[in-house]
């Protein structure tokens, strides 16, 4: 049984499966990406605190690479996990979703809403198969525009050594 | 209509025979599968076979053993999604003006259903009715069925879901079949072990048995002392009996149904139905179909889907409006349509008695229930 | 007609012909109905429908609707569609502009039997959009004038707004010989002198004879209903009405079984049908 | 543990007899204008019945067979006043529960008489046996673990947890700790082994929508599934498509799911769809703390939340 | 397909340093539903409006979308631009591309492709955006102020003269408040009630306001413009409507008890108004120590009553009212002086606090103004001052400043040396702190002419020796110990919330700080609004305030309500979540997960198959809904939906833009 506080998401992750078997696996790509083949990472990003956070990192100049689409949103709670398996399921190689601090919600609780969802998710769609590193949930304030660079450099760099998404696999809608 | 069973008139007549050792089967699906697209009942470990693509690979293998397969091969014919064609609209840089590219789903090469049982071959001609005649003709299905062959696997032994007689076809029939393979130690045998009599009864089925990859399979002519023999065979089996079948006797309830459109039958028979669509997604005979386009951007495709009666949104309408909304509504539809509409149209019933919807119908709500049922109401 | 692709006549029943719109009219107050007239690109696939005829017309990336042809075979192409903002496929319909490509497949169905009705009185009641159909047939029996007898065109909208085919009503057909245009609403406004009520009873008001006459009727179910009641009071027979039927289709050719009643399917026996053939139906529609 | 299933035709038999006693009552006395339970359909298998009268309430049985919930059938009484009657074991009751708190049929309209269960069999694993086997197990209650439900396995309700009459003794419940072995089998496997298993599924998936009707937790007035705007699901059965249809099927139950695997039961292409929901319940129960993920409550787990739930982030509040 | 305008911003170099702008024009053209497409060195600036305008009008466009920097700072404007043009300001889409690209990539290549993904993404979003208009909610131009002080009296004369009702509840048997019981105040030195009486006077009789003393608020509802308010009028065992106030009942009452007017250093009966002055002038009986109430004999009132205006078995009535804003003005209260027990006060009768000195000095007090010692009502020949008891005190009391305690003990000590000419006044002080007009004048001249001694330090004990008290402090100037004998010592409290503040606040919904006082939404921006739309703060209810401060705050509040009072609708924002009937199937799953309990179950009727049917759906109140999206996540059949961020617009913004980098469907 789970301990009920968690330490962070991966720890989590980890008891759900074996990934240090379920990984090899996937960073050997279905099909080789070719040479230059760019990830690309859907980010829904919540209107008050990541939205503004991905807009202070860009006030602040803080260079990052271009590979994550912004869908604004106006909280983490409006996120339908709907929406994270259809982008992965047209092709998104990444999905990213980022609110408010717990406590910090411009709604006051929306973000605890997704939280549990998105937790929730996170495992479910280890469990049907796709790589827990393509689908990352973080908290980033307005002023944590450095924090949002780190989070867009850290998983494009995890997604280009695991190569393209669930897609490649999945293949195509009709 | 229908052919063989008891007392019934001699089928067509074989244009060659072959035999075939039962343990050369897998080998020739595997060689034909490198030229045409194979059909066949598929096995599956611990559950019935499916009806599915035989790949030309190590891994698959036939399952002869099962009375049935769980879905029908019509999927072969009318796959459950089919691509009609691909559209794209593009602009001109200069002008912005839009201009719109269709093409055509390409017919795709040739087709082998293999080791369909003889009630799921009658079915393709009841699919035929209806796509190959009146003032349209699908062009799509068309183009499939022309390069389509069908082998079928006599059954040895019909188990109590059968009821293929009650429509006067049989265990051994040939209609729809361009070959049928008979077990040489003829019926009541669970699954064949020595060899099969292949009968080509169409020009087609011929140039399969003569083709390459049968020869290679070691298909061979049958000696001429067994001549006899494959008489006797094939008539065993055109004579043999449906356990269900038999307890229904022959069904003709098209008279019947005319005047049971408003009976409150369909109101009491129709209370535990689900309104799913598995009855007419693994019937052998239901053709029913919607179109969609799937695509962003101005750029997609167009394809057809298996669509069912049974389901309530087949019939909605733009406005809201549901000439169907209950499921007595469509409940009828579903039998009057198998048994009484498709039979003034087309001149015969809409059922082959290959006993699935008596196999998977998660309430026990299916055809020989209805047919027998509506057998003994008033009007 | 198409299912052949006009260069290499090689069928393709499903796959439609591509279109342009080019003109849409706005046909009420509201902006719910509108007429498409739409050419095809490729004038060799042009196909002659009769009176009556629909079409499929395609929205790609969005989906088809069965639609009525409302302009005449004598006018030839382009040819024009009143659509009414019903749902997904009409409601994108409503969002193209002239220039927009189409698809369009047809002519699919029956047609009204016009050449039956040689020198017969021919009433056509119509409600709402349901004068699309019939003004196809109008337009077609104008043209033919001299085979008919008079000729008497009853219609009625929820609104003066509402009432289609305005310069049709107002300036054309009136100047027609021998043909007279009875317009009602349901609810009239400060410019509206005409009559004020419902088809039906307006119907009966006029009092057409049935003698030697056929009535051609289409509009809402509500409206049919009570119409044929009246026509029957006024000494209609089953065999002198005519209406056409509405159901989901989607293939058009009657294959994929939607719009199946009995064992019709409005698609190809239909729309146009005699009320004594559609008492023979199942009531489904 | 729980207890394990076991058939005692004797309860069966005179659970069956009172009742018909019951059904005939409000029948007669109008209490109830249809009483929904079983009857012997094709084969001896175990129907819904829909008793009007009486003379209905006869047709009415309680066998070792009578494995489908009642309670989604509610649906097609919506309109309309009149009471309705309905019986239930204790899996019956949480599907009836369900349908209530997800506040789809008024409990004022209800009848309700509750049976104690000791244990149903899977009519499909029954159908297999060879027919002499079946009659006897029938006849005499003597049936292996393996040919009852699923759900019978992990039972921890054997009495009906909602009921206007309780007909038969009630069994004493014992507490289960609940394990959930699908989840953890397919927990065990790589990544890619499990994504194989369940495009498998996926492939064989005929999207009849068996599994989504048959499920009390899928009750909308108009599934977002059947909708065209947004097209949520496309039509096409290919893979991808196929993923979503599960996906939303699985996931919007989650919280809900009653884990009475009627959705299993009834596909017909015989597809472990539970597989699915285990999982749910499995890490709900574990992630929330929720003890009886299975047991409907007044708000689910979905729609509530404690600051200390686990968090994503390292070191986040 | 929508007719779509897009326009490409430069923003100088901004932009178009990074992003090639030109390329993403060529390949924005050719998007579907695209039909016009514009670049502009700067879209912001009046031409690159003017030209948004221009370019609506002559091709006819049906959503625009302007692609430059984030939403957050110029949607409202180009909302505003499209307003101008005469399209729905909703049809607006925005693609920020500084921001989220050229100010945070650096490669052409890469930022010129990632700025065509997110303009397409907002074409795809806008191409299914629905023209909404914002809602409107009606207003009740009525407004309750809570608290009769003079925070709460300013306010609602200045809501009423504006034409507005109002009504004030206060808790006491009479308004007034804190004022009521000061001498005079600084630094002026004027009479306080001859300037508070006046205005309590106007109070009761102002035809727009209803005054309900003695009462207290129960409940509180609703939003913005429609609250629904209860109150409840605690029984005064005296029939209003009958009494003439002529006092004979008071004077005849046997009991004697504190006056809690006079903070205990005079008494009342126990049918009493707290003051001659008081507003209603009708007594209230105090049933604690009502004789009849306790013992069931004595009605002496009910006899001398010629009115016949007392009603023992009276009871409390409750009042509903509903209005459109609320002023909160409910005061403060003092720090306990107990907690510091080194001062003695409680123990020692002549340690007594500032407030009790105000009543000791009050002409109307019980000494008439006659400066006694409460031990033996002797004339103190010195007194001792004590500041910052309580506050600045991070240990015993609390850290902040109570502002107004120097200025009045500055007061005090100069009234003192006015009354008793050969009397010593000593002030212990930490600083003396004199921010306001006049105020250092007036300490100045407290020491200068009244020869006020003022020592700089926080006493560590105060002690008695004989008929003396001895306090003792450190003189932090000096930096040596004193010890001063004097005859009374007068400690300054701080003022601390009212004890039920924290239960107020929850009541109506407002928050509050680690004290209890209640926060205002911004510190210096917004300073008498609370973060609930339609409540406003008096007074010290948000902090120490003297009076000047509190007046000028309560005018504050009062412009606001009467500001929100001269419009007579309130528009909302329409970007709110909406139920579509047809699809609710009122499982109401979306109520728990809103935060603003805005989500009610409402009955439908609806004719299904020729039968009216009647069901429940959910349905969304829009003067409550802020537009968080949670119920729409909740909803299983997508019945809810949010306006502006549909369904429909998020995936389409998926599809499209994966459309185009991974072909999602082909033959």
């Amino acid at each position: 049984m789970q301990p009920r506080k968690s330490g962070g998401f991966e720890n989590m992750a980890e008891s759900a499966s074996r990934p240090e078997e379920a990984r090899p696996a996937e960073t050997r790509p279905a099909e080789e990406p070719g040479a230059g083949w760019e990830p690309v990472i859907v980010g829904f990003l919540c209107n008050w605190c990541s939205y503004a956070g991905a807009d202070s990192a860009g006030t602040a100049r803080m260079v990052h690479p271009p590979n994550v689409r912004v869908i604004r949103v106006p909280c983490s709670g409006r996120v339908n996990p709907r929406f994270i398996l259809r982008a992965f399921q047209r092709g998104a190689d990444g999905v990213l979703v980022s609110g408010c601090h717990p406590g910090d919600c411009h709604y006051s609780t929306g973000n605890y809403y997704a939280r549990r969802r998105l937790v929730l998710l996170k495992r479910y769609l280890e469990y049907l198969g796709i790589d827990p590193r393509r689908f990352r949930t973080h908290w980033v304030s307005a002023s944590e525009g450095q924090k949002f660079a780190d989070i867009v450099r850290e998983m494009t760099a995890e997604i280009k050594a695991l190569g393209p998404g669930p897609k490649a696999k999945l293949g195509e809608l009709v | 209509m229908g052919e063989g069973g008891k007392g019934m008139a001699p089928g067509p007549v074989p244009r060659t025979t072959k035999l075939v050792e039962a343990s050369g089967l897998d080998g020739w699906l595997r060689a034909v599968a490198r030229e045409a697209r194979v059909w066949a009942p598929v096995k599956v470990d611990g559950r019935p076979p499916l009806f599915r693509e035989f790949g030309a690979g190590e891994e698959d293998r036939l399952d002869l053993e099962a009375v049935r397969t769980v879905n029908s091969p019509k999927g072969a014919l009318l796959p459950q999604t089919e691509p009609l064609m691909t559209y794209a609209m593009t602009k001109d840089a200069e002008s912005g003006r839009p201009s719109l590219d269709l093409e055509r789903a390409a017919p795709g090469g040739p087709v082998v259903v293999f080791g369909a049982r003889p009630c799921d071959a009658a079915a393709f001609e009841l699919l035929d009715k209806v796509f190959l005649t009146g003032d349209f003709v699908d062009d799509h299905y068309q183009a499939r069925r022309a390069k389509t062959t069908v082998v079928a696997v006599a059954c040895p032994r019909p188990d109590e879901a059968c009821f293929c007689t009650s429509f006067g076809l049989s265990p051994g029939g040939t209609r729809g079949a361009d070959v049928v393979l008979y077990g040489r130690s003829g019926p009541g045998v669970p699954v064949e072990t020595v060899a099969y009599y292949a009968v080509a009864y169409t020009e087609r089925g011929e140039a399969f048995l003569a083709a390459p990859a049968a020869r290679a399979a070691g298909v061979a002519d049958v000696p001429e002392d067994e001549g006899r023999c494959l008489e006797e065979v094939v008539s065993a089996f055109r004579g043999l009996g449906t356990p269900l079948g038999d307890r229904l006797g022959r069904i003709d309830v098209a008279a019947r149904l005319d005047g049971l459109f408003d009976h409150p039958y369909w109101e009491k028979v129709s209370a535990r139905c689900l309104s799913c669509g598995a009855c007419t997604f693994i019937c052998p005979t239901c053709y029913c179909f919607g179109v969609a386009d799937c695509g962003a951007l101005g750029k997609g495709v167009r394809y057809r889907y298996w669509d069912a009666c049974k389901l309530p949104h087949f019939m909605l309408m733009a406005g809201g409006h549901n000439p169907r909304p209950a499921k007595s509504n469509r409940t009828r539809q579903r039998f009057m349509h198998k048994l009484n509409y498709y039979h003034h149209r087309y001149g015969e019933y809409q059922c082959v008695g290959c006993g699935r919807c008596v196999e998977s119908c998660p309430v026990g709500l299916h055809l020989p229930l209805v047919a027998g049922e509506v057998g003994g109401l008033e009007g | 007609m198409s299912g052949q692709c006009a260069c290499t006549g090689e069928p393709r029943l499903l796959v439609p012909d591509v279109g342009t719109i080019v003109d849409v009219r706005d046909e009420t107050a509201s902006g719910d109905v509108k007429t498409f007239r739409i050419a095809l690109d490729d004038p060799q696939a042009e196909w002659r429908h009769l009176p009556g005829q629909c079409a499929m017309v395609s929205v790609f990336g969005v989906g088809e609707a069965m639609i009525s042809i409302t302009s005449s075979p004598t006018r030839g192409w382009p040819l024009e569609f009143s659509v009414k903002r019903v749902g997904r496929v009409t409601g994108a319909l409503h969002d193209l502009h002239p220039g927009d490509k189409v698809g369009l497949r047809g002519p699919y169905g029956n047609h009204f039997p016009a050449e039956e009705w040689k020198d017969r009185r021919l009433v056509f009641i119509a409600g709402g959009i349901g004068l699309a159909p019939v003004r196809c047939l109008i337009d077609w029996c104008l043209a033919h004038r001299e085979d008919f007898g008079h000729i008497d065109i009853i219609y009625g909208a929820r609104s003066p707004g509402d009432l289609c085919f305005k310069t049709d009503l107002f300036d054309r057909w009136p100047r027609e010989k021998d043909t007279e245009v009875h317009l009602t609403v349901d609810e009239g406004d400060q410019e509206w002198t005409g009559p004020v009520g419902f088809v039906p009873p307006f119907l009966e008001e006029i009092g057409p004879s049935p003698e030697n006459a056929v009535a051609i009727t289409c509009g809402p179910p509500i409206m049919i209903k009570f119409v044929l009641q009246t026509l029957a009071r006024l000494g209609f027979t089953d065999d002198q009405i005519v209406t056409t039927l509405e159901l989901k289709m989607q293939c058009g050719v009657g294959k994929c079984g939607r719009c199946n009643i009995g064992e019709k399917y409005v698609c190809v026996d239909g729309p146009v049908f005699t009320l004594s053939e559609i008492r023979e139906l199942p009531d489904e529609f | 543990m729980p207890r394990k299933p076991m058939l005692d035709i004797e309860r069966m038999r005179s659970a069956e007899e009172a009742l018909r006693r019951e059904a005939r009552r409000l029948l007669a006395d109008g209490v109830v204008s249809v009483f929904l339970g079983h009857e012997e359909g094709w084969d001896g298998l175990a129907v819904p019945s829909f008793a009007t009268s009486p003379e209905d309430a006869e047709k009415l049985v309680w066998n070792p067979l009578v494995a489908p919930h009642l309670a989604k059938y509610l649906l097609d009484r919506l309109a309309g006043d009149e009471k309705v009657g309905i019986v239930v074991n204790g899996c019956g009751s949480l599907a009836l529960e369900r349908i209530l708190k997800d506040r789809r049929f008024p409990r004022e309209r209800l009848y309700i008489v509750g049976i104690p269960c000791t244990g149903i069999l899977d009519p499909a694993r029954v159908a297999d046996l060879p027919p002499e086997r079946r009659r006897e197990v029938l006849e005499t209650g003597r049936a292996e673990a393996g040919l009852f439900l699923d759900r019978c396995s992990w039972c921890d309700v054997p009495n009906a947890v909602v009921s206007d009459i309780l007909v038969g003794e009630p069994v004493a419940e014992e507490p289960t700790v609940h394990e959930y072995p699908r989840a953890a089998r397919l927990e065990a496997m790589s990544l890619e082994e499990r994504f194989e298993h369940f495009k498998d599924l996926y492939e064989r998936c005929i999207r009849c929508f068996a599994c989504r009707n048959v499920c009390p937790a899928c009750s909308c007035r108009e599934c977002c599934l059947d909708q065209w705007e947004p097209l949520w699901l496309g039509r096409a059965t290919s893979v991808p498509e196929q993923q979503m249809f599960h996906f939303i099927r699985a996931f919007d139950v989650a919280g809900r799911c009653i884990r009475c695997g009627e959705c299993e039961r009834v596909c017909p292409m015989g597809l472990p769809l539970m597989d699915f929901n285990d999982k749910l319940l499995k890490d709900i129960a574990e992630l929330f703390g929720v003890e009886r993920p299975h047991v409907p409550t007044d708000v689910e787990p979905l729609g509530r939340f404690d600051p200390q739930d686990p968090d994503f982030e390292e070191g986040a509040e | 397909m929508k007719r779509v305008g897009v326009f490409l911003c430069w923003c100088g170099s901004n932009i178009a340093g990074t992003v090639d702008v030109g390329r993403v024009a060529e390949k924005v053209r050719l998007l579907p539903g695209v039909v016009y497409v514009e670049e502009n060195k700067y879209t912001c600036s009046e031409p690159g409006q003017a030209s948004i305008m221009k370019a609506i009008k002559e091709h006819d466009l049906e959503r625009v979308v302007v692609a430059s920097c984030s939403p957050r700072l110029h949607e409202p404007t180009f909302r505003r631009t499209l307003e101008a043009a005469g399209m729905n300001p909703y049809h607006l889409e925005m693609a920020n591309i500084r921001e989220h690209c050229s100010w945070v990539h650096t490669d052409r290549e890469e930022a010129t492709a990632k700025a065509f993904d997110i303009v397409r993404m907002a074409v795809a979003k806008a191409l299914r955006n629905e023209a909404l208009q914002p809602g409107r909610i009606s207003i009740e131009k009525k407004a309750l102020v809570l608290g009769g002080g003079i925070a709460g009296i300013q306010a609602a004369l200045d809501i009423a003269d504006a034409g507005h009702q109002v009504i004030l509840v206060e808790r006491e048997p009479t308004i007034g408040g804190r004022m009521a019981q000061l001498d005079k105040t600084f630094p002026t030195l004027d009479c306080s009630s001859c300037i508070l009486t006046p205005k309590m006077v106007d109070c009761a009789k102002h035809p727009n306001i209803t005054l309900y003393t003695y009462s207290e608020l129960e409940k509180v509802e609703g939003y913005i413009g429609n609250f629904n308010v209860t109150i409840r009028k605690k029984a005064r065992g005296v029939d209003e409507a009958l009494c003439t106030g002529c006092g004979l009942c008071q004077t005849k009452c046997p009991v004697k008890v504190d006056s809690e007017f006079d903070v205990g250093v005079g008494k009342r009966k126990a049918i009493y108004t707290p003051f001659p002055q008081a507003v209603p002038n009708k007594p209230v009986i105090d049933k604690e120590n009502c004789r009849y109430h306790k013992t069931g004999k004595c009605r002496i009132c009910e006899r001398v009553c010629e009115a016949k205006a007392i009603r023992f078995d009276q009871e409390d009535t409750i009042i509903e009212e509903k209005v459109g804003a609320i002023v909160v003005a409910t005061g403060f209260d003092l720090f306990d002086l107990e907690t510091y027990g080194e001062y003695g006060y409680g123990l020692y009768p002549d340690v007594i606090s500032s407030l009790q000195f105000e009543r000791l000095i009050n002409a109307s007090g019980p000494t008439e103004g006659k400066i006694r010692r409460p031990s033996d009502q002797e004339v103190p020949r010195s007194v001792a001052f004590v500041l910052c008891v309580g506050s600045r005190d991070d240990q015993k009391g609390v850290s902040y400043c109570s502002r107004a305690c120097c200025m009045y003990s500055v007061k005090h000590a100069t009234q003192y040396r006015e009354k008793v000419k050969d009397g010593r006044a000593f002030v212990f002080y930490m600083d003396i702190r004199t921010p306001g007009k006049a105020y250092e004048e007036f300490y100045r001249r407290s020491s200068v002419d009244y020869g006020v001694e003022y020592i700089r330090g926080r006493p560590s004990k105060i002690y008695q020796k004989g008929k003396k008290l001895v306090v003792r402090a450190e003189d932090t100037l000096l930096g040596r110990p004193v010890e001063v004998e004097v005859d009374m010592v007068v400690l300054a409290p701080a003022m601390v919330p009212k004890h039920d503040a924290a239960k107020m606040a929850q009541t109506l919904g407002v928050s509050y700080d680690g004290y209890g006082f209640l926060n205002e939404a911004h510190p210096k921006l917004r300073p008498v609004e609370t973060n609930t739309a339609g409540i406003y703060l008096a007074g010290a209810c948000q902090g120490p305030k003297d009076i000047p401060d509190t007046v000028a705050q309560a005018g504050a509040a009062a412009a606001k309500v009467a500001a929100l009072f001269s419009q007579d609708e309130l528009t909302t924002e329409p970007m709110v979540a909406r139920v579509d009937e047809a699809l609710c199937s009122g499982c109401l799953w979306c109520k728990p997960v809103c935060p603003y309990k805005a989500i009610e179950a409402k009955t439908i009727t609806e004719r299904v198959a020729g039968r009216t049917v009647t069901r429940e759906v959910a349905s969304v109140n829009v003067g409550l809904c802020q537009g968080c999206g949670a119920c729409t996540v909740a909803c299983r059949d997508g019945a809810m939906n949010l306006a502006g961020f549909t369904n429909d617009q998020v995936l389409a913004e998926v599809d499209d833009l994966l459309a185009d980098l991974r072909p999602a469907c082909g033959v």
